[in-house]
């Protein structure tokens, strides 16, 4: 009797490590990917955009700091590549639509940056803006020539950008929702577009009452 | 109809079994040794089992010989129509709802979320052709209508709470 | 029985030299495929060495093998989900975890695999069997990068490995239920 | 039968084996009354929420097959246990998980709205279209993993008690006999070659099933985890319908033991009836595919095969099978009484129900028959009439031979009211499938509407049979061990 005991009783605490190996493991069911993990860990952390100096299609250089005051929607991107990215600028195309072109530059800022800087100049990043009618200014694509401020901001970002040997890269993609201060407020979901838009009109639509 | 000549096979069939079981169950109020019965229908069985085996090899052999996926094939300047059908829930979307008795048609049937089953339906509300309706997959049915009317489209794939009002409707003229 | 302990030890001692550990885990398959393995492998060596040295201690934490079972399938999945691997090699601490939790996990289930008998082995076979299938299937087939730190072409060998494992599993399984197993018992 | 197993424990076996045929019996009859509100919403009697008829399909189609699965591994497990020796532990499992996942299914179902049907077609669990959220899809889906997980721990001990006995799963199936290395005196006795059967499918089922499971589970937690649909759908229906074919190779166990029980004639195992089996099994395994015969994007040689196999499989019952039960009760002067009767009904039933099977998977009939009320047509007659019969025959034969419960009047009625309800309810439904009725659906049109009210009130009958059927089994419950027929001392010799 007492070793059946002992057994139901080892077998519960089993049963609890197990539970809670993987509570903690998922971050409590919530993050079954790194990728999720990632998005979980920066919405704790609650990064801010490190100041980088930025230079765009029109060939204008700037730092982060000229957006202070507005909302950014960000994405990274590299204009040679053939999948996600175009998918991933096609998708924040269609959440700029949606956004009231009066607050388009005066509220909110969307900007895709490059990592690859050694291909990406103004001009390329000129062309590839036509394949999304980004109009360069509510919408702008820029390049970090810094390799120094390029790696910190994807690191800061969460942004893993390995180089696949054949001049291509693969790298996590997502919308990057940062807020008037440069602190990230979401990572969202590149995929759900309209979701994506109606989250960030209601934190607009919030603050502008508040 | 194919509803008709299926029904009628099945029809016969199953009395058959059904009056074989009630003579079996009538007669075995006798009773008699087991020994001669069962020489007598294990050699019955033999000519039973080839007669069912041929029936059955004809008739598979004979309803494989024209398939529904296969391509027909077209006279000369006789390019069918391309169609394309999306299904999501719960509705179809058609490039093409209008079409001509005698014209040609390539329905290419896809899915945006679950699965659905697109069903061709006649004006009397009988079923002519069906293919399913799958995410990442586009299946094929071709058809030529031979009479004028409208026809409606049926989800026969359940697919969700209103997969019953998942109906649309297309019109064939002269 | 020394023998084993030394030859587990062996193991763990080759697999934690730096370059051979940063070579493995540069390849997804072999990360996953190799190294996770060996290292249950060495609790299995170690766990034999304790066994027959301290039979008492197993009596005591892991009575009708059941308990022991339990952890093992929890840390074998928990290093089957796709964050963890990748978490390896960003995070010291899981990189640390995944050296101790698995020859925890291989000496847990020397001494469960004993105990839980014909009818448990093959349960928990079966199961494994299905993980694997489900684990190749879903490397094979989704069409997002899983992992942040491989590449789509490392997930989709991983895949392959997991379905050739499966098959071989298959396999084994038809020959052990279809040859005659009469004289063994 | 030289490898016969004293009846070590009857009684508490015979417990163990009841109770199973207790829960599977009386979901069966609840399982009814859905089936019955269904077809009276689809006939425009009566006003159900769109929500509520397909939770209550939902449920029908899951509980049906569960209870009676239940109720047929308890027959089979019954009869094999006579032959091998079975774990008794793991049969108290495999309820206690049934009776977790049925729990976790229904709360799903009921208490969360989820209704997907129960072939849970993926990617339906996870995209309802807002009917029903995450945690109602996560209970049904891991009701069913439990359900599956308790099958699959009977037939692991199946399996393991057949190959201790007899060497192999091979030589389960006479394999031995059939190669000549084995008299066929000394083949192994028909429990065991039907049971050796079921292990090999229903454990090749259960991983399928355990595989699609766990991926809709993870596709329901993480939608951006995708997966090939059409491969879901194959190891979908792999599980689905190997599982749901697999109780009436259980459950028939009892015509092979109970008619030259009755008829007084040996049934003895011939080297073509272990053909048969052997082609049964190999068939079941592959012949899910004329599931998806409207799948164009399939391999065509797939569904071709579909077609000729779903035909090939129906010789083994209808050359050897039934065949062979015909010739047992033919001229026999047998004793008829409950048991026997629905022995010989459920045979009948299993037969026709074949019938127009065969027929709509001719891949030119399923291409206007496929998803109509057809289907159900034939599985209705097929299980209702064939493998639902062969459990109440043997509910009735449990009672005969280990109690003094007598059959009364009544039960006779209840008799000839659940054939001809059965076959009416088939009947109706095959009916609307040639009207091109389109199965799944929670309204019908004016012109389809007739036969689902026939079917209704057909249905009202076979419940009222059923319960009459079920309180037989309870009273004998109540009165189990006092002796009651002369069956009974056969059975202990």
């Amino acid at each position: 009797m007492k070793k059946k005991l002992r057994n139901i009783i080892l077998i519960s605490f089993s049963i609890v490590l197990s539970f809670c190996l993987f509570y903690f493991g998922t971050d409590g069911f919530q993050a079954y990917t790194a990728e999720s993990a990632r998005i979980y860990r920066l919405m704790e952390e609650k990064p801010f955009f490190p100041n980088v100096t930025l230079e765009d299609s029109k060939e204008r250089v700037y730092e982060f700091t000229e957006f202070e005051g507005k909302y950014a929607v960000l994405t990274f991107i590299y204009t040679s590549c053939t999948d996600v990215c175009p998918q991933l600028e096609m998708n924040l195309a269609e959440v700029y639509k949606q956004i009231p072109s009066e607050l388009l530059g005066e509220e909110i800022m969307f900007l895709s940056i490059s990592f690859d800087p050694d291909r990406d100049d103004p001009k390329t990043l000129e062309k590839y803006q036509h394949f999304f009618s980004s109009d360069g200014e509510t919408w702008r694509m820029a390049r970090i020539n810094n390799e120094e401020q390029l790696s910190s901001l994807l690191d800061e970002f969460g942004v893993i950008v390995l180089p696949d040997g054949e001049g291509g890269f693969t790298h996590n993609s997502a919308f990057y929702f940062v807020g008037r201060d440069g602190e990230l407020l979401d990572v969202m979901d590149y995929k759900k577009t309209d979701e994506a838009a109606v989250k960030i009109m209601d934190t607009l639509q919030n603050d502008m009452e508040g | 109809m194919v509803q008709t000549a299926a029904w009628v096979t099945s029809l016969v069939f199953m009395s058959l079994i059904l009056i074989v079981f009630a003579v079996v169950a009538w007669k075995s109020r006798e009773k008699s040794d087991y020994e001669p019965i069962k020489t007598k229908w294990n050699k019955a069985r033999k000519v039973y089992a080839t007669t069912l085996v041929t029936i059955l090899l004809v008739a598979c052999i004979y309803t494989l010989r024209e398939l529904p996926y296969d391509l027909p094939i077209y006279g000369e300047s006789q390019d069918p129509t391309l169609v394309d059908v999306e299904a999501v829930q719960f509705g179809w979307i058609m490039s093409e709802t209008e079409f001509k008795v005698g014209e040609p048609i390539e329905f290419d049937v896809t899915s945006t979320d679950v699965t659905h089953g697109f069903g061709i339906y006649d004006e009397d509300m009988t079923i002519i052709a069906q293919t399913q309706a799958m995410p990442e997959y586009t299946n094929t049915v071709y058809i030529t209508f031979t009479k004028p009317g409208t026809y409606k489209i049926l989800c026969m794939e359940y697919c969700g709470l209103a997969h019953h009002y998942m109906v649309s409707e297309i019109t064939v003229t002269e | 029985m020394k023998r084993s302990f030394i030859i587990g030890s062996l193991i763990f001692l080759i697999l934690i030299i730096p370059p051979i550990r940063i070579y493995m885990e540069s390849m997804m398959i072999i990360h996953m495929l190799v190294q996770l393995p060996l290292l249950i492998v060495v609790g299995w060596c170690i766990g034999e060495y304790i066994e027959n040295k301290y039979p008492k201690l197993f009596e005591l934490i892991n009575g009708n093998g059941v308990s022991g079972i339990i952890i093992f399938v929890a840390i074998t999945m928990f290093w089957m989900l796709p964050r963890t691997l990748d978490e390896a090699l960003t995070f010291p601490i899981y990189e640390i975890f995944k050296f101790i939790s698995l020859p925890l996990a291989g000496f847990l289930l020397k001494d469960s695999w004993r105990k839980i008998k014909a009818f448990g082995r093959i349960f928990i076979y079966l199961n494994y069997l299905s993980m694997f299938g489900l684990m190749g299937w879903l490397y094979l087939d989704s069409p997002i990068q899983i992992c942040n730190n491989y590449l789509l072409e490392q997930q989709k060998t991983l895949g392959w490995g997991f379905i050739f494992i499966t098959a071989l599993m298959v396999l084994y399984v038809l020959q052990s239920v279809f040859t005659d197993q009469s004289e063994e018992e | 039968m030289s490898t016969a197993i004293g009846s070590k424990n009857v009684k508490s076996d015979n417990k163990l084996v009841t109770a199973s045929l207790i829960l599977g019996g009386v979901v069966i009859a609840a399982m009814m009354i859905f089936g019955i509100l269904m077809l009276f919403a689809q006939g425009g009697v009566i006003n159900v929420s769109d929500a509520a008829f397909y939770q209550f399909l939902t449920i029908h189609g899951t509980g049906m097959i569960g209870a009676a699965a239940l109720a047929a591994a308890g027959v089979m497990w019954y009869f094999l246990g006579k032959y091998v020796e079975l774990s008794k532990k793991v049969f108290i499992w495999f309820l206690a998980l049934v009776l977790v996942g049925v729990v976790l299914v229904v709360i799903g179902v009921f208490s969360f709205e989820y209704a997907s049907a129960w072939t849970f077609l993926y990617p339906l669990p996870a995209i309802s279209a807002n009917a029903w959220g995450v945690t109602g899809a996560l209970l049904y889906l891991f009701g069913m993993l439990i359900l599956g997980t308790g099958f699959l721990l009977l037939y692991i001990d199946t399996g393991r008690a057949i190959i201790k006995n007899y060497g192999s799963l091979g030589k389960g199936l006479g394999w031995d006999v059939l190669s000549g290395k084995k008299r066929v005196e000394d083949a192994p006795p028909k429990a065991v070659v039907a049971s050796t059967m079921v292990t090999i499918v229903n454990v090749t089922a259960l991983i399928a099933g355990a595989a699609v499971l766990i991926m809709n589970i993870i596709n329901v937690i993480n939608p951006s985890f995708t997966f090939d649909p059409m491969l879901a759908k194959n190891l979908t229906y792999a599980f689905g319908h190997i599982f749901a074919n697999a109780i009436i190779y259980m459950a028939v166990i009892v015509v092979y033991e109970l008619l030259p029980k009755y008829a007084k004639r040996p049934w003895a195992v011939t080297k073509l009836f272990l053909v048969a089996w052997t082609m049964s099994t190999v068939f079941t395994l592959l012949i899910y595919t004329h599931h998806m015969l409207m799948d164009f994007s399939m391999p065509k040689w797939m569904l071709i095969m579909g077609q000729a196999l779903s035909y090939a499989n129906g010789i083994p019952v209808l050359v050897v099978t039934a065949y062979g039960a015909l010739m047992v009760v033919h001229k026999s002067g047998i004793k008829w009484d409950m048991a026997s009767g629905l022995a010989f009904m459920s045979m009948l039933g299993w037969t026709i129900g074949a019938i127009p099977a065969i027929v709509d998977a001719t891949i030119v009939v399923n291409h206007v028959m496929h998803n109509t009320k057809w289907v159900p047509g034939h599985f209705h007659m097929y299980m209702g009439l064939g493998a639902v019969v062969m459990l109440f025959s043997f509910m009735y034969y449990l009672a005969k031979i280990d109690s003094n419960v007598q059959e009364t009047k009544l039960d006779k009625f209840a008799f000839w009211c659940y054939t001809i309800a059965m076959m009416a309810i088939s009947i109706q439904f095959l009916v609307s499938g040639a009207l091109s009725t389109p199965r799944r659906w929670a309204i019908h049109y004016p012109g389809w509407m007739t036969p689902a009210v026939f079917g209704a009130i057909a249905g009202v009958f076979l419940v009222i049979a059923t319960t009459i059927f079920i309180i037989h089994f309870l009273r004998y419950v109540k009165n189990r061990g006092t002796l009651g027929s002369d069956l009974h001392e056969e059975k202990a010799a």
